[in-house]
């Protein structure tokens, strides 16, 4: 590719990956600052897509304008962007399911609670039958 | 030089980080923390293994170790108890904990001033020179394996004997247990609401578990040519029945009629599927009267018979090791969900079974 | 000096699986709950397997070692500098065996525990003996 | 010429029990007749006890070992078997054993559910204790006594509703566990310093032959040794003996064996108690005689100091005292047993001490003739202990399934009712106890003679001491069977099945036929097997026969 192409592709993953550390740190400060569980998985989701699938897209950017790694660099930038892709789908389930089980088995204590719409369903629902 | 000694510092690290993982993983008195300090210890040494220029071993070694262990762990603590009844007072342990990195640094420090022989040596052995110089050398076809991928040539073709053992073992050790379970058959009639995890959950499992799947098959199938095999695909396969079970319940299983007894049969059709490419060659033999050895892959001497090594274009088959690497995945996933299925069955229907008078010598 | 470096920092991995080799002993040994026996029992297999790789590894003056995949053509010269980089492949295939029969053994370990708590309601060694009489 | 491949029956018998027993499960899909996996196990029993009747034939007949190597890589690179006449004989001894047990099942099996399962286990449990013997690998060893732990755990818990037998199962396996992972370190060692893990190239070097040279370019043997090879010997070998001793509960590690054997089917408990510690001696001694042998040179010229004896004398010291320590100890424990299994199985601890005994004689210094004569005792024990204790277990098997438990009071008068069994169980405890016209007097007395002959005459007096010790124990036992009391059921309400009598006959013939034809068995066998363990230059030639062979008709051709 001419060297424009590739110096556009860098500089864009570059950005990317920039706005990748900003989440990290955002969540992180989140992870510790939070007051319970769902907030902080809340917070560990941003990480995942902000933090994680979106420097791996800037990482597939990069690769994909890297000339000097040959014929290995669609090899770099496809595994980056199948990898960037799982996380996008997964991360999201993941926290669903871990705040699904969190809430059923009442481990976490939710403290300054203001309404739990679930709960309330529930006991609808058991009402009813 | 100083990308190699930050190598060597990365395996430092993760040698002590090991040791402080399992320190805390042996004294910790909480089961749940202690599986998850061994998780850690699993990953330390996974990257241990990585540095240390070990690919198969990786493949194997996350899905068991990082994935099924924990798992399987977790199941026998959900099932039994979480807690060990022992006191150890904190300083004691601090102490013992302190002393044995200090141990740690001072032998090897020790080790590494007098010498006991360069630690690492410049060069292997010479029997792993021969190991290196015949697994695929077209040159010498009759010593060699014609595969390039060493580690998998030595597992199936050099130590053949050893792996149909080991496999083996495995399935004596999926027996034994079901031995214990016998007689134990339970079945449930599936609801999509009821059991299982969310929608969301499952349908993500549904466009997940292809991939997965995918991916199994094809370390299997390249387990001649790159890090991988028959063992590593069958595990990483074994994960996808695994989440299934999980996300939708044992129950599914039974609407979709896989029982124990069908994954027994697939297990034991892989295995004879092992036997048979181990006689393969010698059966052929046999009847074109000619010599041949058991576990023969590619022509020795004085037995010139041998599987093909190579397909059209040039593919690299590898000869008898892809069969051997397809037969062991299916067994080694099948025998999974043998052992998974056992564990899920509620306990307390296990224990009506299970426990209480039978059959006794006397 | 520097092989003394790097010949310091890989014994600090030999010592540290030696270390962990006694730790997992202790665990097997001493400590009274059945899980944490297993648990002890597949870091001891991990650590003999790492002991095994290391043993197994390489240091090739100047370059990286590579892991024993031949990547290339057969060719003469790509096998001697194959043999000449590559790692040792027989401890890491010993290792690939050992890591299923210790994966096998914990397997049916576990049901053997899990039966145990059916019979005795406990997994702790000393109050099985006790119960047992 | 090129190197015509060995005929493959060498190397079938372990591997084709394995492909027999993985297809079990198929079989179990469309037949449920208890008959068909009967003759199914019987069949391949048969099968292995015919491949290892033409194994010993060969050995015994070319007066050399048989080296099959698998693949057909040419030693080093592959696994060879390579069956001596030592390995011919046990090979022998445990098929033919098996296949009784085998036969034995049939009727023990009945009215027993999972019967599928049992005899999955025990095929692979044959084949495991045949790869021990038969392979000339010692990691090969490792997964071979794995697969013989992995089976033997699932058959000792195999009444999983019986809360002692599922205890004494996991407190096996754990230990067991420990202990093979414990072995695995030790082959890593050896193959740290030798290079090899044959046992034939490990003996190689330790008896110093470098000089052989091959023809043509290859020339590995005299190679560079990593590491002080008299070190990681010393401990590789403290290490694996502390695993055989454990396979073959000698005493310190023998706690294993009082629960385990007894609570396993009466058949298993006669396999493990007369075949599988045979497997931990038969590695012992191949391990202290064949590849770190009498005269080998880095363990036995290189004491650490003077004065010191050097270290393989040492090893063969502690097997010593713990061999006459477990026989004594087992020998008493036997006395105040009331469990009848427990019983026997404390006479396994009491006769693995002598098997020990007879093994650690052979230090630098002794007279070689007298070594022989140990080691040829050694092996004639190992045979009668194996025979006749599988006898005594099959034939209270018998009573215990018949009356319904295994305490010695409940069981007295026994014999009135069942006259084979008991008839044979007094065969089967005179036979140990070592007295006349049974061979297991025989294999006493030659090792009374062999701890004289070299020089250790405390030694002969602890083999009388422990046997009229263990005198308690068996009297207990014949007293059970002859006793007048009235029997603990109602005459005639037992009918001795046929297959355990015609199983129990024929052991208890052999007990019989091995004191008839003791001078001929002793001088064509025993005698002979145990010159060829003492000297491994046969073991070693006919390797680098093979070896030389297939290189040079690889190169030379």
């Amino acid at each position: 590719m001419d060297p424009v192409t590739n110096w556009v592709l860098v500089i864009l993953g570059e950005i990317l990956v920039s706005i990748g550390v900003f989440f990290d740190v955002v969540a992180a400060i989140g992870m510790l600052r939070f007051p319970n569980f769902f907030v902080r998985l809340h917070a560990a989701t941003i990480g995942a897509i902000g933090g994680a699938f979106v420097p791996l897209m800037g990482v597939a950017l990069i690769a994909a304008g890297c000339d000097f790694l040959g014929k290995y660099r669609w090899f770099i930038a496809g595994a980056a962007a199948v990898t960037g892709v799982l996380v996008l789908m997964l991360a999201p389930v993941g926290s669903h399911l871990l705040a699904k089980a969190a809430h059923e088995s009442r481990a976490a204590v939710v403290e300054p609670k203001v309404v739990d719409f679930l709960e309330e369903d529930k006991a609808k629902e058991g009402g009813e039958q | 030089m100083i990308s190699l000694t930050l190598y060597y510092v990365l395996m430092a690290i993760c040698g002590l980080g090991s040791v402080v993982a399992v320190f805390l993983a042996i004294v910790e008195r909480d089961m749940l923390k202690a599986v998850l300090f061994s998780a850690i210890q699993s990953t330390l040494y996974a990257f241990l293994y990585y540095l240390l220029m070990a690919p198969d071993i990786v493949l194997t070694y996350i899905p068991v170790s990082v994935g099924l262990y924990p798992a399987v762990i977790l199941f026998l603590i959900k099932k039994t108890e979480r807690f060990e009844d022992v006191e150890m007072k904190k300083g004691v342990l601090w102490a013992t904990g302190l002393l044995s990195l200090v141990f740690v640094i001072a032998t090897a420090a020790v080790i590494a001033g007098k010498g006991i022989g360069p630690v690492p040596p410049p060069d292997v052995r010479f029997l792993a020179g021969w190991y290196l110089a015949t697994t695929f050398n077209p040159r010498v076809h009759l010593i060699s394996a014609m595969a390039p991928e060493g580690v998998t040539s030595i597992v199936w073709d050099y130590r053949g004997l050893d792996t149909v053992f080991e496999t083996a073992v495995l399935f004596l050790a999926i027996i034994a247990s079901v031995a214990l379970m016998r007689g134990v058959e339970h079945k449930g009639v599936y609801d999509e609401l009821k059991h299982g995890m969310t929608l969301i959950g499952k349908t993500i499992t549904k466009i997940v578990v292809p991939l997965i799947i995918g991916v199994g098959i094809s370390i299997a199938l390249h387990g001649h040519l790159t890090p991988g095999g028959g063992f590593q695909g069958g595990s990483a396969l074994a994960v996808a029945p695994l989440l299934v079970l999980v996300v939708f319940s044992k129950y599914f299983f039974d609407k979709v009629k896989f029982t124990k007894t069908k994954a027994l049969a697939i297990r034991s059709s892989g295995l004879l599927g092992v036997g048979l490419t181990a006689f393969a060659v010698l059966i052929a033999a046999i009847f074109l009267h000619k010599p041949a050895y058991i576990l023969q892959n590619q022509p020795r001497v004085g037995a010139p018979l041998g599987f093909p090594w190579k397909g059209i274009d040039g593919v690299l088959l590898g000869g008898s090791l892809l069969s051997f690497n397809a037969c062991e995945a299916m067994a080694v996933c099948a025998g999974f969900v043998i052992l998974f299925l056992l564990l899920s069955i509620p306990e307390r229907y296990v224990r009506s079974v299970v426990v209480g008078g039978e059959e006794h010598e006397h | 000096m520097s092989t003394e470096v790097l010949s310091f920092l890989f014994s600090i991995v030999f010592m540290s699986m030696i270390v962990n080799t006694a730790l997992a002993l202790y665990g097997v040994l001493a400590r009274p709950s059945l899980v944490k026996k297993i648990i002890a029992l597949t870091i001891l297999g991990d650590s003999a397997n790492t002991f095994a790789i290391m043993v197994g590894f390489r240091q090739p003056s100047g370059t990286n070692p590579i892991p024993p995949v031949l990547l290339w053509k057969p060719t003469p010269s790509n096998i001697r500098y194959f043999i000449s980089h590559a790692v040792d492949p027989l401890p890491q295939a010993l290792v690939l065996t050992a890591i299923v029969i210790g994966l096998a053994v914990t397997l049916f370990l576990v049901f053997l525990t899990i039966q145990i708590y059916r019979q005795y309601g406990t997994t702790d060694v000393r109050k099985v003996a006790k119960l047992r009489g | 010429m090129a190197f015509v491949p060995p005929s493959p029956i060498y190397g079938l018998s372990a591997i084709l029990l394995i492909v027999a027993a993985f297809a079990v499960p198929i079989f179990t899909l469309f037949v449920k007749n208890k008959r068909f996996y009967d003759a199914y196990a019987i069949a391949f029993g048969v099968f292995a006890l015919a491949i290892s009747i033409s194994i010993a034939r060969k050995v015994f007949a070319s007066n050399a070992p048989i080296i099959y190597p698998f693949g057909g890589w040419p030693p080093p690179l592959g696994i060879v078997y390579e069956v001596d006449m030592f390995g011919a004989v046990i090979g022998l001894l445990i098929s033919s054993v098996m296949f009784l047990i085998i036969v034995y099942s049939t009727w023990y099996t009945e009215r027993l559910s999972g019967y599928e399962w049992y005899y999955t286990l025990l095929l692979g449990l044959e084949a495991g204790m045949l790869g021990v013997v038969y392979t000339g690998d010692i990691f090969n060893l490792f997964v071979m006594l794995e697969v013989v732990a992995i089976s033997a755990y699932g058959l000792v818990a195999f009444y999983r509703n019986r809360p002692q037998a599922v205890e004494a199962a996991i407190k096996y396996a754990i230990v067991g566990a420990t202990a093979t992972t414990i072995y695995f370190i030790a082959t890593i060692f050896i193959y740290g310093s030798y290079n090899t893990l044959h046992m034939a190239g490990i003996a190689m070097r330790n008896y110093g032959y470098f000089h052989l040279t091959f023809p043509g370019m290859l020339n590995y043997l005299p190679g560079v040794f990593y590491g002080n090879m008299l070190i990681s010997a010393c401990i590789a070998l403290a290490l694996s003996l502390w695993v055989f001793t454990f396979k073959a509960a000698v005493f310190p590690n023998h706690f294993w064996l009082p629960d385990a054997h007894p609570e396993a089917p009466a058949p298993v408990s006669a396999a493990l108690s007369g075949l599988v510690v045979k497997v931990g001696a038969y590695a012992s001694a191949r391990f202290m005689y064949t590849m770190f042998g009498l005269g080998s040179t880095e363990l036995l010229n290189h004491g650490i100091a003077h004065g010191v004896p050097p270290p393989r004398t040492m090893f063969m010291i502690a097997l010593g005292v713990m061999g006459a320590l477990s026989a004594v100890i087992g020998a008493i424990m036997m006395g105040i047993q009331r469990d009848v299994k427990r019983l026997l199985a404390y006479s396994t601890v009491n006769h693995i001490g002598f098997i020990y005994m007879a093994m650690a004689v052979g230090v630098q210094g002794a007279p070689r003739a007298a070594i022989a004569l140990a080691l040829a005792a050694m092996v004639f024990h190992m045979i009668n202990h194996s025979v006749g204790k599988s006898l005594l277990f099959m034939s209270t098997g018998a009573m215990i399934k018949h009356v319904g438990s295994r305490d010695l009071d409940k069981l007295v008068g026994i014999g009135k009712v069942m006259p084979v069994a008991g008839a044979t169980t007094v065969i089967g405890a005179l036979n140990l106890l070592g007295v006349p016209p049974f061979a297991g007097f025989l294999s006493k007395y030659l090792l009374y003679q062999a701890f004289l002959a070299v020089g250790m005459p405390y030694l002969a007096v602890l083999v009388v001491v422990a046997s009229a010790l263990s005198l308690l124990g068996y009297a207990k036992l014949i007293y059970m069977v002859v006793s007048s009391k009235p029997a603990p059921v109602a005459p005639g309400s037992i009918k001795e099945s046929p297959v355990v009598c015609g199983v129990l006959i024929v052991l208890a013939i052999a007990t019989v036929a091995l004191f008839a034809a003791y001078p001929f068995v002793l001088k064509h066998v025993f005698v002979v097997t145990a010159q060829h363990l003492i000297d491994p230059r046969i073991y070693i030639s006919k390797y680098y026969e093979v070896m030389a062979w297939m290189w040079s008709s690889l190169y030379g051709g």
